[in-house]
């Protein structure tokens, strides 16, 4: 993990309030590992851009690398000020970028079947893992939820993956059925799960839906990863800001969703946590 | 012209420029040694550490506001017998002068970790941090009241013979008052500030967004109400002071240099700027240069005007 | 749904909405009327009264900070004989409370002040800003030591039948006790936050950047010391309180309103947008909208829970 | 004056430092006045515009307008961050500006000559002024002053309208000599006043520079205006900040730079107020 000056190739609204960002840096596109992010300032670099609000830089996943190209891939809804500021950022400046930072999924063995469970801005990280994994070799049930159809990201990238890739299957789903399952992700997986022997999960997206995620496969007795989400400072474990309780033997203990995490194994997850 | 000397001591420690990192806010330096040569830095003051191994609050524990953060991270420490066997040698290594924060819920809690700590190897020295809740006394602070800080300073002075910065609270009607009773009860020197009592409320949960309630407002935000505080206790007693509150820059470091500060220490900024430590290094020895001085130390207080005037 | 109810009363002032414009910052009204229809705020907090005129202080009285500014104005005003024969006359058309902010250095020049405005048509009510320096006790502040403020609170009470709001100020240990203290003396209801005591420095001049050396800090840096301070008061003593510090935004607003404050003031945000007090009253209503909420009322201190679960 | 929302038109670097911006807003090119100034928001308008640092408007002085085409020009030299700012607005933004703000030079009376006096970037307001004073068939010489060559902001447009108007009479000076006469623009007022009668001064520029103006004007009787700098909060006369003193019958007092000035009669300004 390191500090880079990368200099913005693309900037792009993809969908509603959705923007793909590339970035120009060789050293992160060759270390980057499916699950981790990037501490993004929000502030281009330049003269007068010393400035304090917002103040905090902003966790992004890697959603891809070209290791060719050298440039990596970010996702990101504008939710509030600091994504904002990301969306008005023009190819050619720079942002100053910190990472790749935290402990991304761990590959299962060889020959597994896996799936990948998205809740809206989840696939953003998922999409990098499904694209690893596919390489592997693995077979990958990609399940994505949303809200309704215009909230499900990346359904063109994860069909047009579907044509190229055999091992890959996505299912959708919708809350308000306007593609796909109607109901939650979660329930998506219980019908998943209940049809074929599943080896790993991971699962990606609200903390609500994590949790469920979580619940579900305990029931099948699938092992899984999620990522988790908190409000950051540093990013790099120093300041201890970003807690997320673990369970723990006798107990339970919190660990640093940027460095320990974000991602954790599911069963670990203390959700009481707040 | 020569190098200008950017070198200070403060309470006997020797710094090689008056830079360092501010508790809390990097670690136990360790997470920052990809981003910065810890080699260079004046000193680090590490996370606070207690009696006992914390556990810390439960989530959320930090809020942005504008130019500020609000923290409660609830002091979350492995312990003082864990820090002395695991995290202080793994400092060793580097050259580089090693504060050990301290907090408690008593008086007592205070003595047993400054004991703990007291003749180790790569302790340079003690700061006290007495913004913690006064667990004998209702829970206010020990550092808001003259009388609890000079306790916990004396107490923590007559078990060790490190050097001891007592970090002050801003959160005070007179911090003049309580800089005068712990520099009485045997501080070497005051670090000022802690952070400020601050809450901010979620208003579409309509909760306060911190789980802790409350938190410390820290960063730019508070630059003035820290320079301020500096002023004020320099001009009264003169004494040795590690100024930090918002320094992000160098320009910020010699606000607090020259309203009276011997060192400064660079906190929130560590969290938006990996770097800012080494970059506050660096834009001093270009102001030195820039303005013909050749030792930082003529700059303390010069804001002040006795020595100011050249 | 019904359009939502945005009316409050404090200290017995009825406020068709609960947002006024902070003292100092708005001046008399008058040089907004441009900008914002007077008419549609709550109510103003005029520019602090003294009895006799003021030059103000000599020159930088501004300085920005992240965040924020510090002000050191002296309270420069026409005295109150000419306030009352100028100003409130222009005031007259305008279908809007007017709160007069009075100062002073002795307790004296409060009643003075206070007596020569009771009775008067156009004044809603009084703002007393304690955090004037006390004359006859070495230059502390009133508002610092819960009796001095008690006694100038008391001194006004006796004068006037006037609605008396006071302002309190952050730069004590326990805002608690000088609330109950003043409250106690006769005080209808409380405003908070005066500015933090701050001060900055021109580095390349070596001297303070304001010619009055120490400033207040206000603006959006210094809200969560303002909320935090508005949250305990009410959860200490369930009082009526004019929040501010820092608001800028309804979404600020109503961190105030859900701390426990019953009416807001705009101040700084004004300097940087002059239809900041408009912009808050409809954010407001939008916010009441969006939420279903027919009564702004409802809000007050839902944050700590006690009425918020619903 | 008034809060208006304007689109910036052109933002170019104009010389070291130095850039001239175009507002379209009618209004304003419509009623501003040669001294008076626009209170400029610095950050553009947009989602994630409302950043809290720098806080404050940046009060800069109108440099010209074009009423037909309903345009504003600023001429600003970047010499901190607000102005750094402003230098990254591109074509087509939006700028929130309050204004035309404050009181302008007053004209004289028919067929006077006079002399402006312009120190640094003081010859954005008097480029504008003297545009307006041979509008009205004045004659005007023009002293323009600056360190050194680069810092002649102006000096192309000033020889251009000397080139069109025979009663436009520039001259120059430069500390250092590098162009005109070799001295502060104060010494070319000395030597001016010393040839020629002048009714009336305008001058503007660094405090100091402007103080010495007051003086020799003084000492050759010439009667004059100087257009003063303050940090402002508001801009409009409401928070007190830009306090400025100027002597009065019995004593001094202070006046607003924003409502009152910022352009003052020149022996009644209090040098001393600092
Ligand atoms: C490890 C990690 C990876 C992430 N990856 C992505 C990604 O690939 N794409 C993407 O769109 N988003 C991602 N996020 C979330 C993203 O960081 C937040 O949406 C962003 O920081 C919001 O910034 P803002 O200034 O726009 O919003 P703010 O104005 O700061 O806040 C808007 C809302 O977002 C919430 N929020 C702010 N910061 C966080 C945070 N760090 N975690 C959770 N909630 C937050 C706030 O509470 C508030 O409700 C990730 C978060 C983490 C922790
Ligand atoms: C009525 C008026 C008209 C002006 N017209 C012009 C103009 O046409 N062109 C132009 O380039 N500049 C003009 N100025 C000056 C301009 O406002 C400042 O240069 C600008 O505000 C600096 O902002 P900043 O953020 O870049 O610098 P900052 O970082 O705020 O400050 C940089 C330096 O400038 C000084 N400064 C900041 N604000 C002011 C101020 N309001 N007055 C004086 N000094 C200040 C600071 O003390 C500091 O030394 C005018 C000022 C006034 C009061
Ligand atoms: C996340 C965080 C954790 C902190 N932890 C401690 C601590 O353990 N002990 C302590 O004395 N101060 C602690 N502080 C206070 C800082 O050391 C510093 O005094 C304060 O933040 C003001 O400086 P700054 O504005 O540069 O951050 C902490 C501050 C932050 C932001
Ligand atoms: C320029 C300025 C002048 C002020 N003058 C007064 C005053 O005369 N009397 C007073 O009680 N408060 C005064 N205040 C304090 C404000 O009314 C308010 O309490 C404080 O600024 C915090 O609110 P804000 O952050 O919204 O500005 C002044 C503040 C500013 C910025
Ligand atoms: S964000 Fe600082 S430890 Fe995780
Ligand atoms: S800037 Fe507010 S009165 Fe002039």
């Amino acid at each position: 993990m390191q500090q880079h000056e990368t200099p913005v190739l693309q900037n792009k609204k993809v969908g509603l309030d959705v923007y793909r960002m590339e970035l120009f840096a060789p050293d992160v596109a060759a270390q980057a590992r499916p699950g981790q992010f990037l501490h993004v300032s929000v502030h281009t670099k330049g003269r007068g851009s010393d400035c304090y609000d917002p103040l905090l830089r902003r966790p992004l996943s890697v959603h891809g690398v070209d290791v060719k190209r050298g440039a990596v891939a970010l996702l990101y809804r504008v939710v509030g000020r600091g994504t904002a500021l990301l969306a008005r950022v023009k190819e050619g400046e720079l942002l100053d970028v910190l990472g790749p930072l935290g402990r991304g999924f761990s590959l299962p063995p060889a020959g597994s079947r896996v799936v990948l469970v998205a809740g809206g801005m989840g696939v953003a990280p998922l999409y990098f893992l499904a694209e690893e994994l596919l390489r592997f070799g693995h077979e990958v049930h990609f399940l994505a939820g949303a809200r309704r159809l215009e909230e499900l990201y990346l359904l063109g990238d994860l069909l047009a993956l579907e044509e190229k890739r055999p091992s890959f299957k996505p299912s959708f789903a919708t809350d308000d059925g306007s593609y796909g399952f109607c109901g939650p992700v979660t329930g998506l997986l219980e019908v998943l799960l209940a049809a074929v022997k599943v080896d790993r999960a991971y699962a990606c997206g609200p903390r609500q839906m994590l949790r469920e995620a979580a619940g579900v496969l305990a029931r099948f007795g699938v092992p899984g990863e999620v990522s988790l989400e908190e409000r950051m400072g540093c990013g790099v474990g120093a300041c201890l800001s970003c807690a997320c309780r673990v369970r723990e033997a006798g107990g339970f203990s919190y660990r640093r969703v940027c460095a320990d995490g974000p991602v954790f194994a599911a069963e670990s997850v203390d959700w009481e946590d707040r | 012209m020569a190098k200008p000397s950017l070198s200070v001591e403060i309470a006997g420690i020797k710094m090689k420029n008056p830079v360092a990192a501010a508790s809390g806010t990097f670690g136990f330096g360790l997470e920052y040694a990809p981003f910065v040569d810890l080699n260079r830095l004046g000193a680090v003051f590490v996370k606070g550490i207690t009696r006992y191994p914390q556990p810390g609050n439960p989530p959320p524990r930090l809020v942005e506001t504008p130019a500020g953060v609000l923290n409660a991270i609830g002091l979350q420490n492995p312990g003082v017998e864990k820090f002395v066997q695991e995290i202080l040698p793994a400092l060793r290594p580097y050259d580089l002068p090693v504060i050990v924060n301290i907090a408690g819920t008593t008086v007592d809690d205070y003595a047993f970790v400054a004991a703990s700590l007291d003749g180790l190897p790569g302790v340079a020295g003690l700061e006290i941090n007495i913004s913690c809740p006064n667990v004998r006394h209702g829970g206010m602070a020990f550092g808001v009241d003259p009388a609890s800080a000079a306790l916990v300073v004396g107490a923590v002075r007559e078990v060790t013979g490190l050097p001891l910065i007592v970090k002050l609270t801003p959160n005070v009607t007179d911090i003049v008052a309580v800089a005068g009773a712990v520099m009485e009860a045997g501080a070497d020197a005051l670090s000022m500030i802690n952070t400020l009592l601050g809450m901010s409320i979620d208003v579409r949960r309509r909760r306060p967004a911190l789980a802790n309630i409350t938190g410390g407002l820290s960063g730019p935000a508070i630059r003035p109400v820290a320079v301020r505080a500096v002023w004020e206790v320099y001009r009264a007693l003169k004494v040795p002071i590690v100024g930090m509150g918002g320094i992000a820059t160098a320009q910020d470091a010699l606000e607090f240099i020259m309203a009276g500060a011997t060192a400064v220490a660079v906190g929130t900024a560590n969290l938006f700027n990996p770097r800012a430590t080494v970059e506050v290094i660096e834009g001093l020895e270009r102001f030195l240069v820039e303005e013909g001085i050749g030792d930082i130390r003529e700059l303390i207080g010069v804001a002040h005007g006795e020595r100011g005037a050249r």
